[in-house]
Parts: structure tokens; C-alpha cells; sequence
């Protein structure tokens, strides 16, 4: 039953990349785009990665998609007809694809739980994660524990990105003339949302907590509180969005999120540890994991909120730049 | 007390000082805590380097988790000997950066410089010590990240196309280097080098693995501009404002050769990329077009930064014809030349930047009668230029001779002759700049404004050309760490992981 | 049969890896070549995800009478790459933005007339 | 065991109304006529097929949680058809009679 | 003679190395005042003379002199030892200095040149490079010194600084960079992995040169290696380089430059094949014919030029290959020959020089066309000239008799009869392109109104310039009468005899 909701998925997959090569209007390519997020967000699903899943569909389908729209918005729907021959490229992609179809030759079976990759490091996080980290979540214990210098990594990739589009784009001026609503004749909207709002953030810092427990963490938990206040933007105005959170606290919260996670590492040091090593925050060692994950779990909400917070800040600016002129 | 953690701390100093930076808000301030951090990691990365060559590898688990379960850093003498390039490089990049960044950088954006840079050399530094498969695509990307941000900084319109090409091109070599380490974590179950090694040398030959192996080839050459794959490379130096184009010239490619290095000999050891797929001889080819060809186009171009974009490419080619030629002597002398290189493109690019600083151009009308104006600054290119070119007592020379001896070792007569040429085309490239600088008389005689470059970009410009001369003459550390280095990688891929 | 059945998986992957890529490299618009770097690193990630399967596992947080669970590391990997594509695309797009405010246009083939790319 | 019965019945009409929902988009002759198929799906759909899977739970966490989903889909997705609609009024988008209507205004 | 016989001999190494390069330190600070810059080039170049003496002095006494500099790696060493040849030549162009110094201070003045100081400087660290070379103690200090030589000189074969000069310059340096880089150094390398040594060994390296096609190979290489010996087709430099001012045509282009090469090519068949091992080379006698084709065609171009200085670089270009062809005869006595030519045509070439500058400083005549009659007005400086012109040729009472005699009598004694007739074939060339000079001026009458009655010679001819003309002139004279201790320095080399 399994293979055979994945196989549809995936020739649901396959269709929308066809669509996605053979159309012109950009804005139908965004969407599908979104569509194919979401659907591989199905598969995650179905390949018992919940947590991915999750991932995917708020970033892939949801960040990602809203932020090629509002670069649309800036840069026209339609891509011009192509002039020049695509045989090269062709070539490239079947001289590609048939070398990574002869990899497939030898590869372990899919699903077959004697596979390598399921046979040597994996077991290890499966059977002893539970007491060694204490948390049911075994994607949240490698995570955030025994591959945790990955994640400082990502965390400081996502500081990055914020980086990079602060530089390209820069953040919108706080303005305290005139607050003028983005979509003032929608009512119903204005109502929906003001009653939303709250409940995404509250959403978000469960997800942020529950990230032990079940699916979640700082990161889908940074996205969906970001997501909130993008919904702030576009039914409420930019003007007024950044009144409520500042361009320059964002600036502060970015970094402070990174500095939180790379302190707990560096609070390992001095503790006696390794860099990263949670063992010995408190007496008990799962007791110290637990005080670490939690840490840094909210360091990487944090810059993930005011990372793609402020990323959308510069497109919108960006946008409305465009508008006045 | 700290000692025992040098390994993980030239790249968690950066990473921490990055978001300070921000902070700070302050562009003298950042300036000063960049350069601060900057040169604590070079002095950690010293510190490794003498320890490593003395002690052998050091390992650290981080998180107190052992390997393969944990993530480990392994700084041996190979990756020791880069660090302290990329640090020492950056230290020095940064110090010039502070004026050079002034005229070509927009005043609010200084502080996001200084925190791209360190993100930057965090990446660097964790991509070389890194023992994790993984872990080296995710400081990958936040080197590349970094850097498309710092290329883009420039002002010039074109180096935001430069910038864009150099995302897809970096993102797809990113892809394919994630495809192949997803591959080999398919059929070893582990993402830890040393585990990997010993997994991988189990098979004899395997479809899964050598594709996974081509993939994260392909993907590296991308990341270090082999060849045909070099394209993004020239647009994105010429366009990048000139402290980065020293910095990235001088580090950035070299750790993309680092990783094709420890991949091809750490992990899948030299037996089976050589022997069983043959790579030697399409790594041997690819790099002796690329010195011909792109040392060719160095030649024709009118912009001096772009002639030195090519120029690298050319020398990226030396030091893979080093790896190619499948011998110790042959490995050293291409990490040999990873470490002057840095010396004398680090010094070429600043003295480039030094003239944009004053001329407001890196055409080469710009060098007319410069010899005269910017004495300091023209020569400190000279004699970069006589390192690039190979000249006896420069540091460039020490690694031709070894890239020759080496290629003549094997009896590669041919090939022994093919890099000797391939010099000649550095001396029409170089020699066109300098007769221009010193033979044409200024385009505007009365122009009062071009006088030698700020001391500040003058010290460590001189800095690196006292290098090259000294390494030049004094080899004795350089070549030991090499020769450390190569012997240290080219013991078989299984040997390495039984030590542990 | 078993043949089709044990990778079945990966070559559609690889079909859509392809696809993306093909966008990727054949795309004369900036942002569809963006997309297609996104559809290209999704496809990835499913193969990534699809190594971490196992038969009749569920999913690898801990509860009562479950034995298996499907391999937990894929899917730390994937969750950062996802993370590191997203970071990606926001910087790509950043990009796009500016290169449209300076040359009018965001054709590949457009700028590549108005400057004399080196 | 009824509650698995209901269950069904409730799940295959909601699958039901999703599938006329698809077929409407596909069918209906111009955007509002399309919105509105597709918000049928939205609330219809989701309340048959929300309260099947409710019925499923053992009335524990997970119960409350759907039930949350459900609330939350309530809220949204009418109010995303009415913007829709709406933007598409605003932007000048007529429809089908009101298009009749101008083009026999043109003929007469 | 021995002045410095209180110093340790090795040092005397080092400081006849170092004084010139201290000399063209002091140059550029007394540049503001000409009196005391000259005085400074002549204090150095007289006391760089009396350390060479001194370390004849100590070679006749049989003192070892030895020094190393650098350890680059084990065998591969910048290192100076003392051995005869080197001495001959040291003492050569170290006193030829003092003499060039003196002529230079008058034309410089009487020219009128720019740039005066940077002339000098260069020329003091063109003369510390020769001495380096002088004195290598093996093939690697040789190439590099050979190469810092080429660099050294460029800045003076440019010093006009106009389109001919840098056209020049161009051709100088492509040609010389471009055979070292390609060639010598190549050859430089495989004599390494071939022999394991480049200490310079008398006997010569190689322990077996008979059946190794290599060595055959790397003969070659050698001889088009170093490209200032100008065996054709190499020799297009030379010509390019006579746009310098005449004293550095004069020493560099008769002396420094060329001499050294030919040196190099006589240092490396006496200490690297060994002269007995040369006649079992196959390449060899291919060698020598091209240096015997070079001789003839060279003089027959040297016919056909007008420009004095032209003509008398091509007279240069075939009077190298007489050393080439001596060095290669594989007779003892032929290579003494060499060696002797390498003074006797310096001092006989020098003069020629000297000549054709104070005639250009004083009636700025290039062309042989304009020096009819000239003899009535400049008479010391075509008697200078007449004498040598004939030691050039090789007629008695001047000292290029005995050369030319040795190079014959190893010939014949090598059964080469076509080299006989050639050597032969080319003297008389060698009148016929060098004689009508002195001939014209001196027995046809002055055209008249050429310059006014009142014109003196010594009124227009600095007095430096005469005076320095004066002593190679008779230098010339002195050499055919008391050659007695130039030919006992020539037989303490190993392996060179003027025994029959």
C-alpha cells in the first residue's frame, strides 16, 4: 500500500516537472513549484520522515514559493521565448542522468532494512538515542546532540542568507508617516487574520517546544512565527509590520540566535567538555542534554525567525520601492 | 587550558565573531574585532600546524560524541598547512580590506562585509578540518553563501550577474557533491572519512561508489574551477570588490583542490580513483589544457583582474596536474603550490587593488607610467609577477621544481616540458603589465590624485612579496609540511582508518 | 519483478533530478532557473530520504510496541539541506531582484548584450 | 465498530465532494464559477473527512489536534476564497453573464 | 697581491658577491649628487678587483674557497666554490668593470643620458650576479644567477625607454627567459633525476654518458638552454639588445652577458659531461656544426650591416660560437682555447665598443657609411679601434692570436678538418668586415665640411672615455706578449691543457 502511494506521488512528481519545463507563464511555474514541494512533502510523509516533512512544506512550499512570487512581482510572469537551442544542455542532463542510473545498478534495495546505511551508524541513534539523549525524537537527538555541529552550521547558513539579502536588498526605512493598509477593503480578511495571527505564534512556540517530542523544533517553529508576521505584512502593510517588529531588532535577534547556539557549545568548554557537549551542562548527563537541545533549539527559532523574517523584509521593501515608482 | 580544543576553534572563533560583528554595527569597530579574530585563528592555525607536524593527527569530538556517531575534526599536517594559508590570507586580506572597502563599498554595508568575511573563512576552515562527509557540504555552503554575498557587494552592475552565475554554478556543484556523498553514506552506512575509507575499501569496484565518486569530483571541479568547468571563476573575480577577489583567489579554489585531495586520497585512496577508475589520466589532460588555454586567454585580456582571474585558473591547473601524476612527490608539489600560490595571487590581487584604489580602473590604461607613481604598489606586482612566472627565489620557482622533478620522476618527459612552456605564457601576461607600467608614459600627466597606495594596504601587500621571496629562498617549512602532508595522504586509504 | 521493484524509487528520482537540472542549465529566465535549482535539490532530498526507508518501519520517534523505525540520519541531513537550499533560493532570488533594477531585464541572454561579459 | 462504519461513510463523501470540487475547476466555464467549486471542496470536504479521521482516534490528543486542523481550515480557507474572488472583482474580472451581457450591449 | 689575506678565503666569496650589490645600495642614496655616485661605482668596482685578485691569488696558492648560502633541500643548495675557470672570468669582468665605470662616467655626461642612477645600480647588480655566477658551485646557483643576470640587465637594455629600446627589451628578455625557462631549466632538472647531483664535479656527473640517449638529449638543451651564448637560432637578442647605451653594450653585450653564457656552456662541458666524456655523445658533434654554421653565416650577416654597433653584434654572435666550438671539440686543447678567447675576445671587443660609442658621443655617427676620413679627426680612437679590430681576427701582435691558434690546433688535433676550414674561412670574414673600417678612415680624405677646421678629438671624446679606450687598447697588445699567468690559470682547470 505504501509503494503504491508512493509510486503515485511520484509520477505526480514527474508530471509537474514536465509542466514546469514546458511552461512559459512564471507565475504557473511558482505555483507548481509550490505543488511539487508540497507533494514531495507527501512522500516524506509516506517515507516515515515526518520531520522533513514538515520542514519541506513550510519552507519549500510555503518560505520559498512566497518569496519567488513577491520576486515575480518585481521582475514580470512571463519568460521570453527561447531563442537558442537546448541540445547542449540536453545532452548534459541524459549523459548525467545515465551515469547516475548505472550508480542505481548497484545500490542496496530500496527499503530493505539489511542496507548498509541501516546496518552501521543508524542503530546506534535508534536503540540507545532514547537514554543517552532522553528525548523520543530520534531526528531531534542526532540533530541537536550527536550532529549538532551540523546544525550550527545550517543555523549560521540560514545567518547567512539573512546576510546576503540584507546586502543585496537592505531592509525598509521605519516610516512613521502614513500607515496605509495593504489591502484595506478586504475586511474580512483584516478580521480572519487579526484572529490567526495570535494562534500561528502560539502554533509556533509549540512546535518550537514539542520539537522533543514529536515532529517540530526550532526551525519549522522560527518559519511559521516568521509566517505569521509575513501574514501581518500583507493584510495589515509593511509600514506597520515593521513597526511592530523593527528591522533592527531583527538585525539583533539574528545574530543573538546564533550567538546562543555557539554559546551553549562554548559553555561545554568550560564546563570540561568538548565543544558541543551538553553532558556536561548539569550533574546527570541526559538532564545536561536536555538544558542544551532546548538551548539551542531556541537559538535556531530565533534566527530563523528574524532570518526569513527579514529576508521578506527586503523583498517587500523592495516591492513597495517599486510600487511608488 | 584551551589546547586540547585548537582543532574545532579556527572555525567556531569566526562562526562566533560573525554575528559580534554584526552587532557591533560600528565599521571601524567591526574592522578591528574581524581582523582581531582573524588573526587569533591564523595564530591557532600555526599552533596546529607545528603540533600536527610534530604530533601527527589530532582529533576532536564534538560533543563529546566519538566518531562515526558524533561529528570528529581531523586536522592532520595537509589540512593544517591550508588553515594556515586561508587565516593567515585572511588576516592579511582583512587589514588591506579596511580602505580598499571604504572607496568601493557603500558606507552602511561595511559591517555586513566584515561578518560575510569571517562566515566566510568559518566555512573555509570547516570545510578543511572537518572528518565528516556531511559536515564539509554544510561549511561549504556557508562559504559559498558568503561569498556570492561578497561578490555582489562590489558596485559595479556586473558583478551581480557574476555573483548570480557563480550561485548556480556553486549550488549545482554543491547538488552534486551531496549526490555522491549520499551514494557512499547508501552503500557504507557511515559519513565519517576514516569510516568511509575503511568501508569503502571492502569492495573492489563498485557502480554505486564509482558514481558517487565521479558526482563528488564533478561537484568539487565546479567549486575549484577545473578546466571546463571554470567559467564562473573570471567574471566573479574581475567584478568582486578587490579585497575579496585577494581573499577568494588566494583560498577558495585552493580548498575546493584540499577537498579533491582528500576525497580522491583520503577516502577512496589513490589504488582505486587511479587504477580502478582511471582518473589520472582525464585529471592529467583537463589540467594541462586548462594552464595552455586559460594561461592563453590570460594573455588577451584587457582587464588586469580578469587576466589574473585567468591566470588562477591556469594555476589551479598546476597543482591538479600535481595530484594527477598519482606519486608522493607529485602530491606534495601540488600542495606546495596550493601555499605559494596563495603568497603571490594574495599580493597580485592586492597591488590590483591598490591601483583601482587610486586609478578608479583595473583596465590596463590604467598602468600607464604607474612604475613612476605607485612605486611601492608596482613593485610589489613585479615581483608577485616573477613568483607567478616561476623565477629562481621566488616561492613560485620551489614549486615548479617540484612539479618538474616530480613529472620527471615518472619519466613524463613531455608533461615536464608542458609546464615549463606553460611559464612562458605567464611572462607575455605578467610582461605586458609591467613594460606598460614602467615603459608608457600616464595617459594625464597632470593628474596629482594617483600617488602610491594608503600604508595600510601596502603592509600586508609587502608582507605577502617578502613571503614569496622568502619562501623562495628558505623552503624548509613550506616544503616540509608539503612533503609531511603528501606522505601523510598517500599511505592507503585503509591504513588511515585502521589507526584508529 | 524484485529487479523494478528494489529501485523503481531512485529512477524516477533520477528522472527528476534530471528535470531539474535540466531547467537549471537550459532556462534563459533567471528565476526559472532558480526553480529548477529548488526542484533539482528536492529530488536529491528524496533520494536521500528514500535510503532511509525501511520496509514496514514507521517513523523514528519512540513509542510504545513499535520495533522498527526508519533510519533517523537521512533525515537530520535532509532537514539542513533543506534549510541550506532555502538559504540559497532567498539569495538567488535577492539577486535576481537587483540584477532586474539594473539591467531591466532578468533574460540571461538579454544582459549578456547590454554588458560585454567577461 | 459503527464508529468505523460512520467513519467510512463519512471519509468516502468526503472524498466525494473533493473529487466534484476537482472535476468543477476543471469544468466550469470561468474564474468565479471555478472559485467556487473549489471552495466546496474547502469546507465540505474537510469537515466530512476531518470528522472521519476523528472518529478513528481514541478521542485523545490527537482528537483535539484534528480538531484544532479543523477549526483552523474553517477559518482560512473561506476567507482565502472570499480574497480571491474579491482581488479578482477589483482587478476587473467579469463574469459569464455580466460578459454576455456587455458583449449583447456591443451587438445591439 | 693577496690585499685581503687577513679575511678567511671562503668569505672573500661572499663579499665579491655582496660588495657590488652594497655598491648599488649606496648608488641610490648618493643619486642626487653625480660626483659622489661615480665615485662610489668606481670605489666598488676597484675594490670588488682586488677581492678577485685576492681569490686568484688564493686558487694559484691552492687554497679551497667554498660557501654555502642556502639549503633548499638536501643536495639542492645555493652554494659558491671556487674553481680556475671562474676565477679567468671573474678577473675578467671585474677589472673590465673598473674600466667600463670610467668610460661609462664620460659618455653617461657627454650624452646626456636620463635616468643615470638606475643605470648604475643595475649595472653594480648586473656585475654581483656574474660574480655569483663566476663562482656557483653547482647547476642550480648557476640558473639562478643565470636568470637574475637576464633580469638585472633588462632595465639597461630598455634605458632609452623609447618604442625601439622597449622593442628591444622585448626581444631580450622573450628570447632569454623563454630558452632558460624552456630549456636550460628543463635540462637543469633532468640532470638532476638523472644524476641525482648538480654539484659541479670535475670529469663531469654522469657515470655512463655512452648509451643514455637522455644525456644526448640534455646536451642539446644545454647549449640552446642558455640562450646569451646566442648559437642560432637563438641569437636574435643580441642584435635587439645593441639599443642600449653603448658602455652596456659594451660590457654586457661583449662581457657580462654573453661571456657569461659561454662560460656556462664551457663550465658545464668541463664539470658536467666532462670533456672527455663529449666525444661519446651523440648529440655533440651535431652541436658543434651548428655552432661552426653559426660562426660562418653570423660573419656574413656582420658583412652586410652599415649600423657600426650592429655589425659588431653580429661579430659577437660568431665569435661566442668560436668558444662554443671549442668547448665542444672534446680536446683538451681546444677547450683551452675556449677559455683563453673568452679574455682575449672580451678585451678585443670591448675596445671595438668603446670605440663606436666615442664616436657616437662625439660626431653621433652610427653608420660605417658616415666614418670615411674619420681617422684625420679621431685618430687615437681608430688606432684603438685597428688594434682591435686585429686581435679580433686573430693576427699578431695582438692577443686574439693565441686563442684562435689553440681553438686550431685542437681541431686538427680532433681530425675535424671542416672546423679548421670554417675557423679559417671566418678570420678572413673577420677582415673583411672589421678592417675596411679603420682602412677608410684613415686613408681617405675627410669629406669636406663635415665639421668645422677647429674640431679636436679630444675636445668632443670625454676624457674618461679616452682613457679607458687607451687601456683596453693596449690590454690587447699586452695580452699577445705576456700571456704567461692568464694560460697558467687556464691549465690548473681540470681536464683543459695548452700541452700538446
Amino acid at each position: 500500500m505504501a509503494e503504491l502511494i508512493d509510486l503515485v506521488l511520484l509520477g505526480m512528481l514527474a508530471i509537474t516537472a514536465l509542466r514546469i519545463i514546458f511552461l512559459k507563464d512564471l507565475f504557473a511555474v511558482v505555483m507548481l513549484f509550490g505543488i511539487y514541494s508540497f507533494l514531495s512533502a507527501l512522500i516524506f510523509v509516506n517515507l516515515d520522515a515526518v520531520d522533513v516533512a514538515f520542514t519541506e512544506a513550510a519552507v519549500g512550499a510555503g518560505i520559498a514559493t512566497v518569496l519567488m512570487l513577491g520576486t515575480l512581482a518585481l521582475t514580470g510572469r512571463k519568460e521570453k521565448a527561447n531563442s537558442h537551442t537546448a541540445l547542449l544542455p540536453l545532452l548534459v542532463v541524459i549523459v548525467t542522468g545515465a551515469a547516475l542510473i548505472y550508480g542505481t545498478l548497484d545500490m542496496p534495495p530500496f527499503g530493505d532494512p539489511e542496507n548498509p546505511a541501516n546496518q552501521h551508524v543508524a542503530p546506534r541513534y535508534i536503540e540507545e538515542s532514547p537514554q543517552e539523549v532522553g528525548l523520543p525524537n530520534m531526528v531531534t537527538s542526532v540533530l541537536a546532540s550527536y550532529r549538532a555541529f551540523d546544525t550550527l552550521g545550517e543555523t549560521a547558513v540560514v545567518f547567512a542568507a539573512a546576510i546576503g539579502v540584507l546586502s543585496l536588498l537592505g531592509l525598509p526605512k521605519q516610516s512613521q508617516a502614513t500607515i496605509e493598509s495593504g489591502l484595506k477593503s478586504h475586511l474580512v480578511l483584516r478580521v480572519v487574520a487579526k484572529l490567526i495571527i495570535p494562534l500561528i505564534l502560539v502554533f509556533a512556540l509549540y512546535v518550537q517546544f514539542h520539537g522533543d517530542y514529536g515532529p517540530g523544533g526550532g526551525f519549522q517553529a522560527g518559519v511559521i512565527a516568521a509566517a505569521a508576521i509575513i501574514l501581518y505584512a500583507l493584510v495589515f502593510g509593511l509600514p506597520l509590520a515593521t513597526q511592530v517588529i523593527q528591522p533592527k531588532l531583527l538585525k539583533i535577534l539574528a545574530s543573538m540566535g546564533v550567538l546562543i547556539y555557539a554559546a551553549t557549545g562554548v559553555a561545554g568548554l568550560f564546563f570540561g567538555g568538548n565543544f558541543l557537549d551538553y553532558n556536561v551542562l548539569a550533574s546527570d548527563p541526559v538532564a545536561g542534554q536536555h538544558i542544551g537541545i532546548i538551548v539551542i533549539e531556541f537559538g535556531i527559532g530565533v534566527t530563523v525567525f528574524a532570518a526569513i523574517l527579514s529576508i521578506f523584509y527586503g523583498f517587500a521593501s523592495q516591492a513597495e520601492r517599486a510600487n511608488i515608482q | 587550558m584551551f589546547a586540547q580544543h585548537f582543532p574545532v576553534l579556527p572555525i567556531v572563533l569566526p562562526l562566533i565573531g560573525a554575528p559580534v560583528c554584526m552587532l557591533l554595527a560600528r565599521s571601524q569597530l567591526a574592522w578591528l574585532f574581524a581582523t582581531l579574530i582573524s588573526g587569533f585563528s591564523f595564530f591557532i592555525s600555526i599552533v596546529l600546524l607545528l603540533t600536527t607536524l610534530d604530533q601527527g593527527v589530532l582529533s576532536y569530538a564534538l560533543g563529546g560524541w566519538e566518531p562515526p556517531w558524533g561529528i570528529e575534526m581531523r586536522v592532520d599536517v595537509a589540512n593544517a598547512l591550508v588553515l594556515s594559508v586561508v587565516t593567515g590570507l585572511s588576516t592579511l586580506v582583512l587589514v588591506y580590506a579596511k580602505q580598499s572597502i571604504d572607496k568601493e563599498i557603500d558606507r552602511n554595508q561595511h559591517t555586513l562585509f566584515y561578518t560575510a568575511h569571517l562566515l566566510c573563512l568559518a566555512g573555509l576552515s570547516g570545510i578543511l578540518s572537518t572528518g565528516d562527509a556531511f559536515n564539509l557540504f554544510v561549511f561549504l555552503e556557508i562559504s559559498s553563501l558568503a561569498t556570492y554575498t561578497l561578490v555582489s557587494l562590489a558596485s559595479d552592475r556586473r558583478a551581480l550577474t557574476a555573483a548570480f552565475r557563480y550561485l548556480v554554478m556553486g549550488t549545482i556543484g554543491a547538488t552534486f557533491i551531496l549526490i555522491g556523498v549520499g551514494m557512499m553514506y547508501m552503500k557504507t552506512g557511515t559519513l565519517n572519512m576514516l569510516d568511509l575509507a575503511a568501508r569503502i575499501a571492502e569492495y573492489d569496484s563498485n557502480r554505486t561508489l564509482n558514481t558517487g565518486l565521479a558526482f563528488i569530483l564533478i561537484g568539487v571541479s565546479i567549486k575549484l574551477a577545473l578546466f571546463p568547468l571554470h567559467m564562473w571563476l573570471p567574471p566573479a573575480y574581475t567584478h568582486a570588490p578587490s579585497a575579496v577577489s585577494a581573499f577568494l583567489a588566494g583560498t577558495a579554489t585552493k580548498v575546493a583542490v584540499y577537498v579533491m585531495v582528500r576525497f580522491i586520497f583520503t577516502i577512496y585512496g589513490a589504488e582505486y580513483v587511479f587504477h580502478e577508475m582511471g582518473m589520472d589520466v582525464i585529471l592529467l589532460v583537463l589540467a594541462i589544457v586548462a594552464i595552455f588555454n586559460c594561461s592563453f586567454v590570460a594573455t588577451v585580456q584587457s582587464n588586469v583582474k580578469t587576466m589574473l582571474a585567468y591566470s588562477s585558473v591556469a594555476q589551479i591547473g598546476y597543482m591538479i596536474l600535481g595530484i594527477s601524476l598519482v606519486t608522493s612527490a607529485g602530491l606534495m608539489a601540488g600542495l606546495l603550490h596550493i601555499f605559494n600560490h596563495a603568497l603571490m595571487k594574495g599580493a597580485l590581487f592586492m597591488a590590483v587593488g591598490a591601483v583601482l584604489f587610486r586609478t578608479g580602473s583595473a583596465d590596463i590604461k590604467a598602468y600607464y607610467g604607474l612604475g613612476k607613481r605607485m612605486p611601492l604598489t608596482m613593485a610589489a606586482f613585479t615581483i608577485a609577477g616573477l613568483s607567478i612566472i616561476g623565477v629562481p627565489l621566488t616561492a613560485g620557482f620551489v614549486s615548479k621544481w617540484y612539479l618538474v622533478t616530480a613529472a620527471l620522476e615518472q619519466q613524463h618527459w613531455l608533461i615536464a616540458f608542458l609546464i615549463l612552456t606553460g611559464s612562458l605564457l605567464a611572462i607575455v601576461y605578467i610582461g605586458r603589465v609591467l613594460e606598460v607600467a614602467y615603459f608608457k608614459e600616464p595617459a594625464d600627466p597632470t593628474d596629482t590624485t594617483i600617488k602610491e597606495a594608503p600604508v595600510l594596504m601596502l603592509i600586508p601587500m609587502w608582507i605577502l612579496v617578502l613571503a614569496n621571496i622568502y619562501f623562495g629562498i628558505d623552503t624548509s617549512l613550506s616544503v616540509s609540511a608539503a612533503d609531511a602532508a603528501s606522505k601523510w595522504l598517500f599511505q592507503p586509504a585503509a591504513d588511515l582508518g585502521a589507526v584508529r | 519483478m524484485s529487479f523494478i521493484v528494489d529501485y523503481y524509487n531512485y529512477w524516477i528520482v533520477v528522472f527528476l533530478m534530471m528535470a531539474g537540472f535540466y531547467i537549471v542549465i537550459s532556462a534563459n529566465n533567471l528565476v526559472k532557473k532558480v526553480v529548477g535549482l529548488n526542484i533539482f535539490q528536492t529530488s536529491v532530498f528524496i533520494m536521500y530520504i528514500s535510503i532511509g526507508k525501511v520496509s514496514g518501519g514507521s517513523a523514528p520517534i519512540l513509542a510504545d510496541g513499535i520495533t522498527s523505525y526508519s533510519n533517523p540520519l537521512p533525515h537530520v541531513l535532509i532537514l539542513t539541506a533543506i534549510v541550506v537550499g532555502v538559504a540559497t533560493t532567498a539569495v538567488g532570488l535577492a539577486l535576481i531582484v537587483r540584477i532586474k533594477r539594473a539591467y531591466g531585464t532578468v533574460e540571461e541572454n538579454e544582459f549578456k548584450d547590454k554588458d560585454a561579459l567577461i | 465498530m459503527i464508529l468505523e462504519t460512520l467513519s467510512t461513510i463519512l471519509l468516502i463523501s468526503g472524498a466525494f465532494f473533493s473529487l466534484t470540487g476537482a472535476i468543477g475547476l476543471f469544468k466550469f466555464p470561468d474564474f468565479f464559477t471555478r472559485v467556487h467549486a473549489a471552495s466546496v471542496t474547502d469546507s465540505i470536504a474537510t469537515i466530512l473527512i476531518i470528522s472521519g479521521l476523528i472518529l478513528r482516534t481514541d478521542f485523545d490528543l490527537v482528537a483535539i489536534k484534528l480538531l484544532f486542523i479543523l477549526v483552523f481550515l474553517l477559518l482560512t480557507s473561506p476567507t482565502a476564497s472570499h480574497a480571491l474572488a474579491k482581488s479578482a472583482r477589483h482587478g476587473g474580472l467579469l463574469t459569464l453573464a455580466e460578459i454576455r451581457d456587455t458583449q449583447n450591449k456591443d451587438n445591439g | 697581491m693577496n690585499i685581503w689575506s687577513a679575511l678567511e678565503p671562503s668569505q672573500l666569496i661572499n663579499l665579491s658577491i655582496i660588495v657590488p650589490v652594497i655598491g648599488a645600495a649606496l648608488l641610490v642614496f648618493a643619486g642626487k649628487r653625480p660626483n659622489l655616485r661615480e665615485t662610489v661605482s668606481i670605489a666598488t668596482a676597484v675594490i670588488l678587483f682586488t677581492l678577485v685578485l685576492g681569490i686568484a691569488d688564493n686558487t694559484f696558492n691552492q687554497v679551497p674557497m667554498a660557501t654555502t648560502w642556502v639549503v633548499l633541500l638536501s643536495g639542492l643548495n645555493i652554494a659558491f666554490s671556487v674553481e680556475p675557470l671562474g676565477v679567468l672570468f671573474a678577473l675578467v669582468a671585474s677589472f673590465l668593470w673598473i674600466i667600463t665605470t670610467i668610460y661609462a662616467i664620460g659618455y653617461m655626461r657627454g650624452h646626456h643620458e636620463q635616468n643615470q642612477t638606475r643605470f648604475f645600480c643595475c649595472f653594480a647588480l648586473a656585475i654581483s650576479t656574474v660574480m655569483a655566477i663566476c663562482f656557483s658551485a653547482n647547476l642550480l646557483t648557476l640558473f639562478i644567477f643565470y636568470e637574475l643576470l637576464t633580469l638585472s640587465t633588462y632595465p639597461l637594455v630598455t634605458h632609452a625607454g623609447n618604442e625601439e629600446a622597449k622593442r628591444g627589451g622585448r626581444v631580450y628578455l622573450g628570447i632569454l627567459l623563454t630558452t632558460s625557462i624552456a630549456f636550460l631549466l628543463f635540462a637543469v632538472l633532468g640532470t638532476w633525476v638523472s644524476a641525482q647531483t648538480l654539484e659541479f664535479t670535475p670529469g663531469g656527473v654522469f657515470n655512463d654518458v655512452s648509451s643514455s640517449g637522455l644525456i644526448a638529449v640534455l646536451l642539446v638543451l644545454f647549449c640552446y638552454g642558455i640562450g646569451k651564448a646566442a648559437l642560432m637560432p637563438f641569437h636574435r637578442w643580441l642584435p635587439a639588445a645593441m639599443v642600449a647605451p653603448t658602455p652596456v653594450s659594451a660590457l654586457l653585450h661583449a662581457v657580462a652577458v654573453v661571456k657569461a653564457g659561454v662560460f656556462s656552456i664551457l663550465k658545464i662541458a668541463i664539470y658536467i659531461f666532462g670533456i672527455d666524456n663529449l666525444s661519446e655523445i651523440a648529440t655533440t658533434d651535431l652541436m658543434l656544426y651548428i655552432g661552426a654554421a653559426t660562426v660562418l653565416l653570423s660573419s656574413f650577416v656582420a658583412t652586410t650591416k652599415d649600423n657600426l654597433k650592429a655589425r659588431l653584434a653580429y661579430s659577437t654572435v660568431s665569435q661566442l660560437s668560436y668558444i662554443v666550438v671549442g668547448a665542444l671539440l672534446a680536446s683538451s686543447i681546444a677547450a683551452a682555447g675556449a677559455t683563453l678567447h673568452i679574455v682575449t675576445h672580451a678585451f678585443g671587443k670591448i675596445t671595438l665598443f668603446f670605440c663606436a660609442g666615442a664616436i657616437m658621443v662625439a660626431t653621433h655617427k652610427k653608420n660605417i657609411s658616415e666614418m670615411v676620413g674619420l681617422g684625420h679627426k679621431m685618430p687615437l680612437t681608430m688606432i684603438a679601434f685597428a688594434i682591435g679590430a686585429l686581435s679580433i681576427i686573430g693576427l699578431p701582435p695582438m692577443a686574439g692570436t693565441w686563442s684562435k691558434w689553440y681553438l686550431l690546433v685542437g681541431a686538427l688535433e680532433q681530425d675535424k678538418l671542416i672546423i679548421v676550414a670554417v675557423l679559417t674561412l671566418s678570420s678572413l670574414l673577420n677582415v673583411a668586415y672589421l678592417l675596411p673600417i679603420p682602412i677608410k678612415a684613415f686613408f681617405t680624405p675627410a669629406e669636406p665640411n663635415q665639421q668645422p677646421e677647429s674640431w679636436t678629438e679630444t675636445q668632443h671624446t670625454p676624457l674618461p672615455s679616452l682613457i679607458a679606450i687607451a687601456v683596453t687598447a693596449s690590454a690587447c697588445l699586452l695580452l699577445f706578449f705576456f700571456p704567461q699567468p692568464i694560460i697558467d690559470l687556464i691549465n690548473l682547470i681540470p681536464g683543459v691543457s695548452t700541452e700538446f
